[in-house]
């Protein structure tokens, strides 16, 4: 236990650079949101238990301290899943993205790409707490 | 004294390893649409609050689309789960080095991800059906529809 | 105390140490023994490349190598040692390439060779390409392959431990005792033959290429128990050095083109060696850079001058020389080219000048590089005791540590790589027969004793001078009084304050009391050797009243054939010091007038 | 001008647990974080243990964190670093004292790699093998390593897991794989195919980022999962 606390301790007191922080996020990301997949996949399991039970639980879910977790695992996939695909590319064309310039380049864009579909979401996530809706909603 | 330490030795080829290392990167680039696409659909496209029990029910699984969507959420329920199974798994192997812990902590795992891709697929493939149903016969229905 | 038998030790892993492990490992059981990790070694350091007439890319021929080498030393070379040499270099270049050395290329896939300083066409007397070289990287190349070769033989290792005392018993070598640094414990080799490789010392010195481990252990140690060193005045200093730091800017930059300019901006090397100019021996270039520094023309009068390889001189220059491909098109250089045949220069160059060698000058001034002298040796690596030749059964030594004396008074460029392999070589093979003949000697009575006094010496004292200061002073006065240019009053002066020195030094304190990795022990362990070593040189310096290669003597200018065409060998008797005479063996090459 | 440096301490013959020891030297700005340890070490605590020998990077002894980053102490000048420097040793190999390290897990994981080239034709009789210079220049980046650990005591799969072979093996590795002289590459992707091979590397770069000489490891961890992948090299 306490050499998985060192590591974990190191793995946060050195000071990288942008593939440090960029592994650190991923790693964080892909986990948080295979816990959040787990709780998921256990909700819509109860839509076949029953209605009463499912929709207890989506009270939970609209819950404004809820709505938080959720903008965290929003900018957790969408961070995974961009940052994933700047790993694809390192992993399989090594010879065009494998040096460190293009690999804080690619950081950046992978903040930027993150940051434009998270700002959309985070806004209709917090919406309904304020009873702002989209336009295009239709409830 | 500083004569030589032996370390583990290196070697055996893999064949496991890299078919997973290689699964990380086609199921990535898989869930980049799917589960991408998903998020944004839910929380943007549709807002969460439209989403209730009758939505689910009748209108994605059953509507015009519902054979679409339940390949959809099958697919992003069997790659997700499997892709994020295995990242753990990766991180298990990073952290925990104890023979005994390491095996136990990943079997763990490894059922828990087995009841959560069977608990997916009962709902995906049951629903509207009665909950009592088993999976294969709802499979049959499914298919069948 | 820890004991081990193994049937050669040999003592350092750079180029010689492991080279001579490589053969010696084939035959018999060897331990090798170092007190840096075999691949820290400052073999790795060597730059520019490993002399070797291939004829790969013009005609060459072992024996104008060998003049070359000859007339290099200034005529003090053992003219049959340097034949041996460079006729084998040619099989051993190539032997180092099959080991997986990865030289750099012709275009026909040939290993690439390039000028140096000092090689020459015997007849045209133009430069010749007989530097074979892996970038500005040879070194490095040529310790990393060997050490790969003995990891693949299973050589036996003993890392960090450090050499302290050779032990010799009824008239021949018996083992040695080293010092384990991470434990502090003392282990004992019993063995039949021991071999040096414990590379120079040029930390004598306060401006040197030199790594500071290069303390000169071992010869210091040969000196204390009565051995003789050969010819210890004729140490090199390397024309260019960063200023101030030592780092060496190899040769090779003034073999691609590179020329050194004054403060007026003169090629002044134009003036002191006509037809060679910026690629004449490095006695020549230091001494010239000297006297233009002493007539004020450093660079705004100050105590450097600049090594250009902009693009744009060295064209000019090659212009000016008429410089010719082999296919008679000019030759040109582009700053692409730089980066591509010094990349290492060009690191070093930015990284602690901060300044790019492509679009300015270096400042540069001469640097302690090379020891010409050391443990003498015949041609079979076999150390020598007095000046008749005999040897002292079971001891041997190869590299810069021992003097052959391939070097002479100056060594050429690219020579002590060639040195360190074909000696490292042939004394492998030698100590080999060697340990197969006899049996093992008794050892001494309680064999680590010695070493156990010196260091409980150092140890026991709670107060006393820092080794620092006295090592400081003593490279100070070594770089202001045995460096470039010596008179008797500066050496009389220098013998005086190493003495003095040397007296300072029997109340040297050491703060770490410890067994664990006491690096303030060895320091100041070492420092007891360098002060050996700093008084016999002084003393060899002042005792040599002519100027030869590398010993240049303001108070007499001019070379001596008559008085002084003789090695010196030094021996330590009792608090005294005794110099005798050896002759240099001569076989085809007559001394001559050096002219480059 | 005056710096403070802050090192972290530890001699397992005396003390507990690691401790900060705080130092003020007098550097020029040109001066070598080297010189200002030897500054330390020489005129104030004798008891401070480091590696160092070249002094210009070349030989790889003496690698450290420096300001939470592994640097060579010799290849890094005391401008760049500000008023206060801290000073730790390398991590993920125990430490023997102060900033010196155990180095042998990292040689012993040298040596698992076989690091020496396998050709098992006779070589050809008085002359070198040939190689074409485009043959050589692929693998000339691997060929600077100097085995000085900055890289793999930098790399997050290495801390967290000490039997991943390791970016400096995997250099080292490359280095033969891509040399057309050697005949071993099957074997050798072999080892690197190994479940503590190549496949740990998560493209940190932290490894790239710190290397004295400059190599681009992760380029070369990419081109050895590829021929993995490929089957061999192309
Ligand atoms: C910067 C530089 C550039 C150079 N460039 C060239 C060049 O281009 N061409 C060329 O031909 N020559 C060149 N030289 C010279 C050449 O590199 C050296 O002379 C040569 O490498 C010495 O090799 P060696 O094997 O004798 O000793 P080294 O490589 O110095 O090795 C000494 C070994 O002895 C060990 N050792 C020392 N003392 C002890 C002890 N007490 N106990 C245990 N072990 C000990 C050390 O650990 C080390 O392993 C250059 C030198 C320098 C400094
Ligand atoms: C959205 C698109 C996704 C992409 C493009 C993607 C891509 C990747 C890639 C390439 C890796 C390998 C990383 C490496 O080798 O360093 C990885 C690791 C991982 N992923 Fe994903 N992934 C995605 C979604 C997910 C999801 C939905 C989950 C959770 C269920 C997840 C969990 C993980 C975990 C836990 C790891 C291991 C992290 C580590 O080893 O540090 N990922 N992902
Ligand atoms: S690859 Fe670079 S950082 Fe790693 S050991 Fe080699 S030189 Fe050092
Ligand atoms: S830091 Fe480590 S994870 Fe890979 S890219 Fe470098 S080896
Ligand atoms: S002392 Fe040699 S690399 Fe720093």
């Amino acid at each position: 236990m306490a050499s998985i606390v060192a590591s974990i301790w190191e793995g946060i007191t050195y000071r990288g650079r942008e593939g440090h922080w960029a592994w650190l996020l991923h790693r964080v990301s892909g986990l948080g949101i295979l816990l959040f997949l787990a709780l998921h996949i256990v909700d819509i399991y109860l839509i076949g238990v029953g209605k009463e039970i499912f929709e207890a639980f989506l009270f939970f879910y609209h819950s404004a301290p809820f709505k938080v977790l959720v903008m965290g695992l929003l900018f957790g996939v969408y961070y995974h899943a961009f940052n994933g695909v700047r790993i694809i590319l390192v992993d399989f064309w090594p010879e065009r993205f494998s040096n460190w310039k293009t690999q804080r380049l690619m950081f950046r864009v992978v903040i930027v790409l993150t940051l434009l579909a998270f700002i959309p979401s985070a806004i209709a996530t917090v919406a309904p707490l304020f009873n702002l809706h989209m336009p295009w909603w239709n409830h | 004294m500083a004569l030589k330490t032996r370390t583990r030795s290196y070697g055996s080829p893999n064949r496991f390893e890299v078919a997973s290392w290689y699964f990380m990167r086609v199921s990535g680039a898989a869930l980049l649409v799917l589960a991408v696409f998903h998020l944004f659909y839910m929380h943007v496209i549709a807002g969460v609050d439209a989403i209730t029990f009758e939505w689910i029910v009748n209108e994605r699984w059953n509507g015009p689309l519902g054979m679409f969507w339940r390949t959809y959420d099958l697919a992003l329920l069997l790659f997700a789960l499997l892709h994020g199974a295995n990242g753990a798994r990766w991180v298990i192997d990073d952290y925990i080095h104890g023979r005994g812990a390491n095996l136990a902590v990943k079997s763990a795992l490894y059922v828990l991800t087995a009841i959560l891709i069977l608990m997916g697929m009962q709902v995906i493939f049951t629903v509207p059906l009665h909950s009592q149903q088993t999976a294969l016969s709802a499979l049959v229905t499914a298919l069948g529809r | 105390m820890i004991y081990h038998k193994h049937d050669a030790v040999i003592v350092g892993a750079g180029g010689a140490g492991l080279m001579a492990a490589l053969y010696a490992s084939k035959e018999v059981n060897v331990g090798v023994i170092s007190k840096l990790y075999p691949t820290r070694s400052h073999t790795g350091t060597a730059q520019g490349g490993i002399g070797a007439a291939l004829g790969n890319l013009e005609e060459d021929h072992w024996e104008w190598h060998a003049f070359d080498t000859i007339k290099g030393g200034d005529y003090l070379v053992d003219q049959d040692a340097a034949e041996i040499m460079c006729r084998d270099a040619v099989g051993i270049v190539l032997e180092l390439e099959h080991m997986g050395l990865p030289f750099d290329r012709t275009p026909d896939g040939k290993i690439s060779q390039r000028p140096f300083g000092g090689h020459t066409n015997n007849v045209t007397k133009q430069p010749v390409r007989r530097a074979c070289h892996a970038a500005d990287r040879t070194g490095h190349m040529i310790l990393q392959t060997l050490y790969q070769q003995c990891i693949k033989n299973n050589v036996q290792f003993y890392d960090e431990f450090q050499f302290m005392d050779l032990l010799v018993n009824e008239g021949r070598v018996v083992g040695c005792v080293a010092y384990e640094i991470k434990t502090g414990e003392l282990h004992v080799f019993h063995a039949k033959a021991v071999f040096f490789a414990t590379g120079g010392w040029g930390r004598l010195w306060n401006v040197t290429s030199n790594a500071h481990s290069l303390t000169g252990d071992a010869p210091a140690v040969m000196l204390r128990k009565g051995y003789p060193l050969e010819d210890m005045e004729f140490f090199q200093f390397h024309p260019t050095g960063i200023y101030k730091m030592g780092i060496l800017i190899t040769e090779g930059v003034r073999g691609e083109g590179g020329v050194l300019i004054n403060g007026l901006g003169e090629r002044f090397m134009a003036r002191y060696a006509p037809t060679l100019k910026d690629l004449a021996s490095r006695d020549v270039i230091s001494r010239a850079i000297y006297l233009e520094i002493a007539a004020g023309r450093g660079i705004n009068g100050q105590d450097y001058v600049y090594l250009d390889v902009r693009p744009e001189t060295v064209n000019r220059y090659f212009d000016e020389d008429g410089k010719k491909n082999p296919d008679g098109t000019p030759r040109r250089i582009t700053a692409a080219d730089i980066e591509k045949k010094l990349p290492d220069i060009a690191d070093f160059c930015r990284t602690y000048l901060g300044v790019d060698p492509v679009k300015q000058p270096m400042p540069i001034q001469p640097t302690a590089h090379y020891a010409m002298g050391g443990i003498p040796t015949d041609v079979d690596g076999r150390v020598i005791v007095d000046v008749d030749n005999s040897v002292l059964p079971g001891a041997y030594a190869a590299g810069e540590v021992a003097c052959v004396s391939v070097h002479g008074a100056n060594r050429l460029g690219t020579n002590s790589l060639v040195d360190l392999v074909v000696f490292g070589k042939r004394g492998g093979i030698a100590m080999a027969q060697y340990c197969k003949q006899v049996d093992y000697g008794p050892l001494p009575p309680n064999p680590e004793a010695e070493t156990r006094r010196q260091l409980d010496a150092l140890l026991s004292r709670t107060s006393g001078t820092s080794a620092a200061a006295i090592r400081r002073s003593m490279q100070d006065v070594m770089m202001r009084n045995v460096g470039v240019f010596r008179t008797e009053k500066l050496l009389t002066e220098a013998l005086e304050k190493i003495r003095d020195l040397k007296h300072q030094y029997q109340n040297v304190y050491v703060a770490d009391k410890g067994k664990r990795f006491n690096t303030d022990l060895l320091e100041a362990w070492e420092l007891g050797c360098m002060l050996d070593l700093a008084e016999v040189t002084a003393l060899c310096a002042l005792n040599r009243t002519e100027s030869r290669g590398g010993h240049a003597r303001d108070d007499y200018p001019k070379r001596d054939d008559v008085n002084w065409l003789k090695h010196t060998m030094i021996f330590k008797q009792g608090d005294n010091y005794r110099i005798g005479y050896k002759p240099v063996v001569i076989t085809k090459y007559q001394p001559m007038e050096r002219v480059y | 001008m005056r710096v403070t440096l802050r090192i972290k301490r530890f001699n397992p013959e005396k003390d507990e647990k690691p401790w900060w020891g705080e130092y003020e030297v007098d550097v020029e700005p040109n001066d070598q974080l080297l010189d200002a340890l030897h500054k330390v070490k020489w005129y104030q605590d004798g008891t401070l243990t480091l590696r160092r020998s070249c002094a210009h990077g070349i030989c790889g002894s003496d690698a450290m964190v420096v300001n939470g980053r592994n640097r060579l102490a010799c290849k890094v000048l005391m401008k760049d670093l500000g008023k206060k420097v801290t000073v730790e040793p390398i991590r993920g190999l125990p430490v023997i004292k102060d900033l010196v390290v155990d180095m042998e897990p990292f040689f012993a994981k040298y040596r698992a790699i076989k690091p020496y080239l396998i050709n098992n034709d006779p070589p050809p009789e008085g002359r070198e093998r040939l190689q074409s210079p485009a043959d050589r220049e692929r693998f000339d980046d691997t060929t600077k390593c100097i085995l000085c650990a900055c890289c793999t005591t930098s790399c997050p799969s290495f801390w967290a897991n000490g039997d991943y072979v390791g970016p400096a093996a995997i250099v080292q590795a490359h280095r033969f794989i891509f040399d057309s002289r050697d005949q071993a590459t099957a074997e050798r992707l072999d080892i690197m195919n190994d479940m503590m091979g190549v496949w740990r590397c998560r493209t940190v770069f932290n490894c790239v980022e710190c290397c004295p000489r400059e190599i681009n490891i992760t380029k070369a961890i990419g081109d050895v999962k590829k021929a993995i992948l490929e089957g061999g090299v192309r």
